[in-house]
């Protein structure tokens, strides 16, 4: 691909974009987040059109001008965002528009069997009748895989597939690419996962803005200079200094949570200026304490205090009230009004605010706060007026992330707060959760990857089957992690650090 | 419409209830209107009776059945009442004014109904019109061309013998002369498990179910969307053409100007039988009992002899209340 | 003889007898080389889509009106409207409360409706259970039929109860659910008096659809009703004359516009028929398709 | 609904329009239409049929603005029809039967209005039942519910004379003689702005909008949703009430079986004006145009003595090519 270019309204998406894949290799494309990333891959799978450049495919340019035409010419993606048909099986969402058939009618017997053949490939323990609606986002993500993978495609474009997925199933799908790669299929890697990038790729090409900045052998090549090409300034990794909070009165203690097998006796406390990790592995229901403990879900027993203070919490409402605050790991679905502009997003937790007695809002009053987030943030938009839906997913993550900043809340709890967000938006991000803590809030903070639970952390509160299977203290290994994370008998040998 | 609330985060605690008693509850609103009318009436449960609400459903149930698909693609259809006699009417040019042969008229109703679905599909899916305005507007123009190709009045199939027989004759009468179950209810039946075949066993019910869950994925799957769309506007299109020879046969004559109003029983009677009108969901089965819930209630009601004002009431009222029945019984599983 | 443009807003446009009543008036448009333009609302009720009717016909400039107004005050802002342009209005079918239209041509259906009440009492031996199946709870029409077969009923056939009215908007496969239902309700009524002609046929393919062998008594004419009295499945029917009435309404506009002094009423009568008497040349020449 | 389609693929290249340009545009469907007409009669741009048009416009457009509230949501009100109608018996009741003064038969339309908007609200919001069900069921209930309180006749406001100074007396006539604009049309106009500021500057209008983006999403923002949304249904009853004082003071009379089959006009008003089915967008001078589009139309081709079947299908073509005409308009922006 040269010489791409491509602008939506208001947005110069890319600008002379380069990109060249060679057969049986991986090549990452990294770039932060609205850097053109996915809409370069989207014009190379017939999603979008270019407005100028030519794409060449083994020496011979082509028009790409749909995803049938894309899939003929062998090229697959797996999109950033889910595409997935909620109310369709997971075998039915693969096959879709190549179901097998016999004398016309639809063999599902046959389309059963060929999920579960790819399932067993990819070592992925998953009903091929279950609907998708009812899997999680990691299964989900995993089905989209699978999809993928059943076009056996001589091109592969993966735009950040394991931004929902844990440990075991990131080696598991680095098993597979390695398995497609000595195939000859070559493979787009889309990742704000430094470490991943170093662990499968072959060589790296870094965009900014829009544009092509570079492509650099994968292995050899710093992170540091990765990073820097990124973002084209060097990041300072400066070590975290954790103050003592021991000494912290208790801002929120959940007592005897119980929702059926998700949640089961769950019992914490966290402490003003105070990070409680949560980690754990894919299902462990650190999602479904968030949940219960905000009012999103009907919990069947247990107390929850806020600063000693006994709260009756049944809605989000009261949760608010009692100021909590609640980050979802699935911002599309529960984080952003994608219908709504920037500035109403960030404002909608706190429309109260800006309203005076009579109901009128104040605009002014809201553009300026959420201009100061935009600018705090980083978030990359064109204005506070821009539609949520058409920023970048982790610029939409930054949204939903000043929405609850601008709401003040004492105690914030924020699930994957990082998924799908860039280097240095991360580093930006765990820059605040620490002046966060620093100014006194509460925070917990539901992650996935352990080195981010590991470098945030004062302590790192583990589950595994709904039960809550330990606390340890902030410098605890990721061995003794992993070995609580998969602890089946919660009675015994836990460790609580306090 | 905005009954997507959440993926359900789904709390099931109690022990799961078996599927076939699953599916016996979602009667459960139909038989409690039964059971009450029964009790209140004596003429209620007679077969008589019985089989005037199965007739009474028929169109209704038909109509239905054929919004039900467009439905699940997440669309709307408000053309199927005036389609109806569209159809209805040609088949009365076919056969008493050219006067051709029985199989013409009933093919050429289907046909016409088809037709008219794949102007419909290709407004939604070509021109991107939205289904609530193309059908309406299809709804308009097709009460103006039944009234424009009838000559504003009524077509009688009194040269037809055999018409009537289509809705009102009894083959299993013939057979079985104790049940004498017009053949209208039978065409009902045909239609509601053909079309329950087709919405889960072949590729054009797939990608009902697709479209209406998320089209996006659809079209980003590589699938030709536009031809699927359009394929199941006209499937719904000829479900109406059947509809219409129903009530043409019923009346023995194509009326021009009946027909609309009709598209709201019917679509009620989808969202009755649980289909979302937001797509992805929905059951021919359910759509035939939300049919018959509506049939039950009209029927009880004037057997009872409710003043017609209030039967409106009450009939609003279980509307309502059969619906919120049927959530809390999804709920409790 | 100018060529004048007479707007006519009916009360409906698809039912038979308001396209009898265009037929009559094109009629009558063609013999006294005038233009005639006929519309109505979809329904019975639509009260202010008529004045919109009104409106648009006022604002063509028409040189007469005729108007069979679905209530009788609310046309009365575009009535004194059409007064101040000159235009002469000819009410038809019912009348509207006010001084401004030059004359009314129309049917007394209280009357009509007592006749059928009393051909019901003679059918049935003047004793037991009889329905009626209506088009509308609240039209004119719709009230005048009910109170008038009502009415005679209790005051002049107290041996007669009527069990059931019920209302099917003239709809035909409505009123033959309707129909079916009060059968059902009632296996010993003796007889159903359905109050227009959607309603008449339904009451008789509810009958037959049941095999039921009632007395039914219809309202205006139409093929299908026509037949039904043929074939006994109608005992006979009240008939205005809906030619007579668009023919006499566009004939009395003619005459306004000429300055010719008309009476305040035209009665256009109605008749009871029934297979004796359906051939008879007057009977005929009432009757439409 | 799906006019969802897609996050446009929109191959935007040329030059950016205006806002102001933009706007303009968003009429032309309406203005393609006035010129035709005038061009084809000469009758038709008199100032007597603007104002007959725009009298016209009064009743639908109102019930087409409040529609348009409860549809930004996602959600949906098919009972606006009958709901007028009910409110128009309840001045009726007031006024006529129990004879109190004028001042109070309007806030008691107003305030009928917005209790059943509650009822419904509270249906959708408290019991999760889809607002289609919940509001076709208030449908029923209430075009009940209005016969039985009239009696089942209309009732005349002849005891109020100034009654029907509420529509068609002329505020502006007395001061511009040249300009009798009725004062229904001012009402219309009324509505139009109060209901444009809710939307646009007031915390109920935001979360109008925000509950048609992602009501989970406002949910988990810690509002109360539930709330809200019964506000919304609750203000669109409200002007229902109104719409029902328009046509009662038009009619000089409530007539209690009017009011069904208005619902769609009103909502196609909506759709044609742009706002979308499925929540999160929409705009009260879009509604405003489309109702126009939809009076303009009616009376133009009456004024052309277009038969009416004819007029029928030319209307539906036109709904359609208006609607289309936007989707292309927007896509060249
Ligand atoms: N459909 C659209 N309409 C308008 N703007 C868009 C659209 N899609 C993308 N953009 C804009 O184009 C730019 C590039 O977005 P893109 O999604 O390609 O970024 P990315 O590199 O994939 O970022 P991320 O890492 O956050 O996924 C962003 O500024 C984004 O806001
Ligand atoms: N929408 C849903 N429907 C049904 N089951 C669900 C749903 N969401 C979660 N679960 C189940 O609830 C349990 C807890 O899941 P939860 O999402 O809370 O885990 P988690 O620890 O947050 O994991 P993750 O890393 O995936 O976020 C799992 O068994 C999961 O499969
Ligand atoms: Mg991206
Ligand atoms: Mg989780």
């Amino acid at each position: 691909m040269t010489e791409i270019d491509k602008s939506f309204p208001g947005v110069r998406a890319l600008s002379k974009a380069r990109f060249e894949l060679l057969p049986g290799e991986v090549h990452a494309l990294m770039g932060e987040n609205g850097a053109g990333k996915s809409t370069l891959m989207k014009i190379l799978s017939g999603v979008y059109s270019r407005d100028a450049g030519t794409v060449l495919l083994n020496g011979q340019p082509v028009e790409i001008s749909s995803p049938r035409q894309a899939q003929d010419l062998g090229i697959g993606i797996i999109h950033q965002e889910l595409a997935l048909m909620r109310d369709l099986t997971a075998a039915q969402n693969i096959f879709i528009g190549r179901e097998p058939r016999r004398f016309g009618i639809l063999d599902e017997g046959q389309l059963n069997r060929d999920a579960a053949a790819i399932f067993q490939s990819m070592n992925l323990k998953l009903e091929p009748t279950v609907k998708v609606e009812t899997l999680t986002i990691a299964k989900q993500q995993m089905v989209e895989i699978a999809k993928a993978l059943s076009y056996r495609s001589r091109v592969l474009i993966m735009d950040e597939p394991t931004a929902a997925l844990n440990d075991a199933e990131i080696a598991e799908l680095f098993a597979i690419i390695n398995r497609l790669k000595a195939e000859g299929v070559g493979v787009v890697y889309i990742s704000h996962k430094m470490d991943e990038i170093k662990r499968i790729s072959d060589r790296v090409t870094i965009m900014r803005d829009g544009e092509y900045v570079g492509t650099v052998p994968g292995a050899e090549t710093p992170i540091e200079t990765i990073i820097s090409m990124m973002v084209g300034r060097t990041l300072s990794n400066d070590a975290l200094v954790i103050p003592d909070t021991a000494s912290q009165p208790v801002a929120l203690e959940v007592r005897n949570l119980n929702r059926g097998r998700e949640i089961r006796d769950v019992s914490f406390a966290v402490r003003k200026g105070e990070i409680l990790g949560f980690a754990g592995l894919m299902g462990a229901g650190r999602t479904e304490v968030a949940r219960a403990i905000f009012g999103a879900d009907r919990r069947e027993s247990g107390e929850i205090f806020v600063h000693g203070q006994r709260a009756s919490i049944s809605t989000p409402k009261d949760a608010v009230a009692a100021g909590i605050g609640y980050l979802s790991e699935d911002r599309k679905h529960f984080g952003l009004a994608t219908g709504l502009d920037v500035r109403n997003n960030v404002a909608l937790a706190s429309l109260e605010r800006f309203t005076s007695p009579i109901g009128v809002l104040d605009e002014a009053g809201m553009q300026r706060e959420a201009v100061s987030y935009i600018r705090q943030l980083a978030i990359k938009t064109p204005s506070d007026t821009q539609e949520a839906r058409l920023l970048s997913g982790g610029n939409q993550q930054k949204v939903v992330i000043a929405k609850w900043l601008l709401r003040d809340c004492d105690i914030l709890i924020f699930d994957e707060p990082t998924r799908g967000i860039d280097v240095g938006a991360k580093s930006e991000i765990y820059k605040l959760l620490n002046a966060l803590a620093a100014q006194g809030k509460a925070i917990i903070v539901i992650s996935s990857e352990l080195p981010e639970v590991l470098r945030l952390s004062h302590r790192i509160a583990v589950m595994c089957e709904g039960r809550l299977t330990g606390i340890l203290p902030g410098g605890a290994s990721q061995e003794e992690i992993m070995g609580l994370a998969t602890l089946r008998e919660p009675a015994m040998a836990v460790r609580h650090a306090s | 419409m905005t009954d997507t609330t959440a993926p359900a985060p789904a709390a099931k605690t109690g022990p799961r209830i078996s599927g076939a008693f699953h599916r016996l509850l979602a009667f459960s609103g139909l038989i409690a209107l039964i059971v009450a009318f029964s009790l209140a009436s004596p003429n209620f449960l007679q077969t008589q009776n019985i089989l005037a609400i199965l007739q009474a459903t028929s169109v209704n149930g038909v109509l239905a059945i054929a919004a039900t698909l467009v439905i699940i693609t997440g669309g709307i259809d408000l053309s199927v009442g005036t389609l109806m006699t569209f159809c209805a009417v040609v088949a009365g040019v076919i056969l008493t004014y050219w006067g051709l042969p029985l199989p013409v008229g009933i093919l050429g109703a289907i046909l016409a109904g088809a037709a008219s679905g794949l102007v419909s599909g290709t407004i939604i899916a070509k021109l991107k019109v939205p289904p609530f305005i193309a059908t309406l507007g299809m709804m308009l123009i097709l009460k103006g061309l039944s009234l424009v190709i009838s000559g504003t009045k009524p077509i009688y199939f009194n040269d037809t013998p055999g018409f009537n027989q289509i809705a009102l004759g009894s083959f299993i009468g013939q057979i079985f002369p104790a049940v004498p179950l017009p053949n209208g209810v039978l065409v009902l039946f045909a239609v509601a498990l053909i079309a329950a075949f087709v919405l889960s066993k072949t590729a054009l019910g797939r990608y009902t179910f697709a479209l209406g869950s998320n089209e996006e994925a659809v079209r980003l799957s590589g699938v030709n969307i536009d031809r699927w769309k359009i394929a199941v506007y006209s499937v719904t299109g000829a479900i109406c053409g059947v509809a219409g020879l129903l009530i043409a046969s019923r009346l023995n004559s194509a009326q021009p100007a009946l027909g609309q109003g009709y598209e709201l029983d019917a679509i009620a009677a989808v969202v009755i039988g649980g289909t979302s009108l937001s797509g992805g969901r929905g059951t021919v089965l359910g759509t035939l009992i939300g049919a018959l819930i509506i049939s039950v209630l009209a029927n009880g009601l004037r057997i009872l002899s409710v003043a017609q004002e209030w039967q409106t009431v009450v009939t609003g009222c279980i509307i309502i209340l059969a619906v919120y029945a049927d959530i809390l019984r999804r709920r409790a599983l | 003889q100018e060529n004048y443009d007479i707007a006519i807003i009916s009360k409906g446009f698809q039912h038979q007898f308001w396209q009898a009543v265009k037929a009559g008036a094109d009629q009558a448009a063609e013999e006294f080389g005038v233009t005639v333009t006929f519309e109505g609302p979809e329904t019975e009720t639509q009260v202010d889509r008529q004045l919109d009717m009104l409106a648009a016909a006022l604002s063509r400039q028409p040189d007469a009106i005729g108007l069979a107004a679905l209530d009788s005050q609310a046309a009365t802002p575009q009535l004194q409207q059409a007064q101040s342009a000159n235009i002469p209005i000819i009410a038809f079918d019912s009348g509207v409360d006010s001084d401004i239209p030059v004359t009314t041509v129309t049917t007394d259906n209280v009357a009509a409706a007592a006749l059928a009440a009393d051909k019901m009492a003679e059918l049935i031996g003047d004793e037991g259970k009889v329905a009626v199946v209506a088009h509308d709870q609240t039209s004119r029409t719709g009230i005048d039929r009910v109170d008038g077969f009502v009415n005679r009923i209790k005051e002049a056939h107290p041996n007669i109860e009527v069990v059931s009215v019920q209302y099917g908007g003239g709809d035909q496969l409505q009123s033959t659910e309707i129909t079916k239902s009060i059968l059902l309700a009632n296996p010993d009524l003796k007889g159903i008096f359905g109050a227009n002609e959607g309603s008449a046929i339904g009451v008789v393919n509810g009958k037959t659809e049941l095999g039921s062998n009632i007395v039914v008594i219809g309202f205006d004419s139409g093929a299908a009703q026509k037949g039904f009295i043929e074939s006994g499945a109608m005992a006979g029917a009240i008939t205005q004359n809906p030619v007579g009435i668009g023919y006499e309404t566009v004939k009395a506009a003619i005459g306004a516009l000429k300055g010719e002094t008309l009476p305040a009423i035209i009665d256009s009568g109605f008749n009871y028929y029934d297979k004796s008497n359906m051939a008879d040349p007057e009977i005929a020449a009432v009757l439409y398709d």
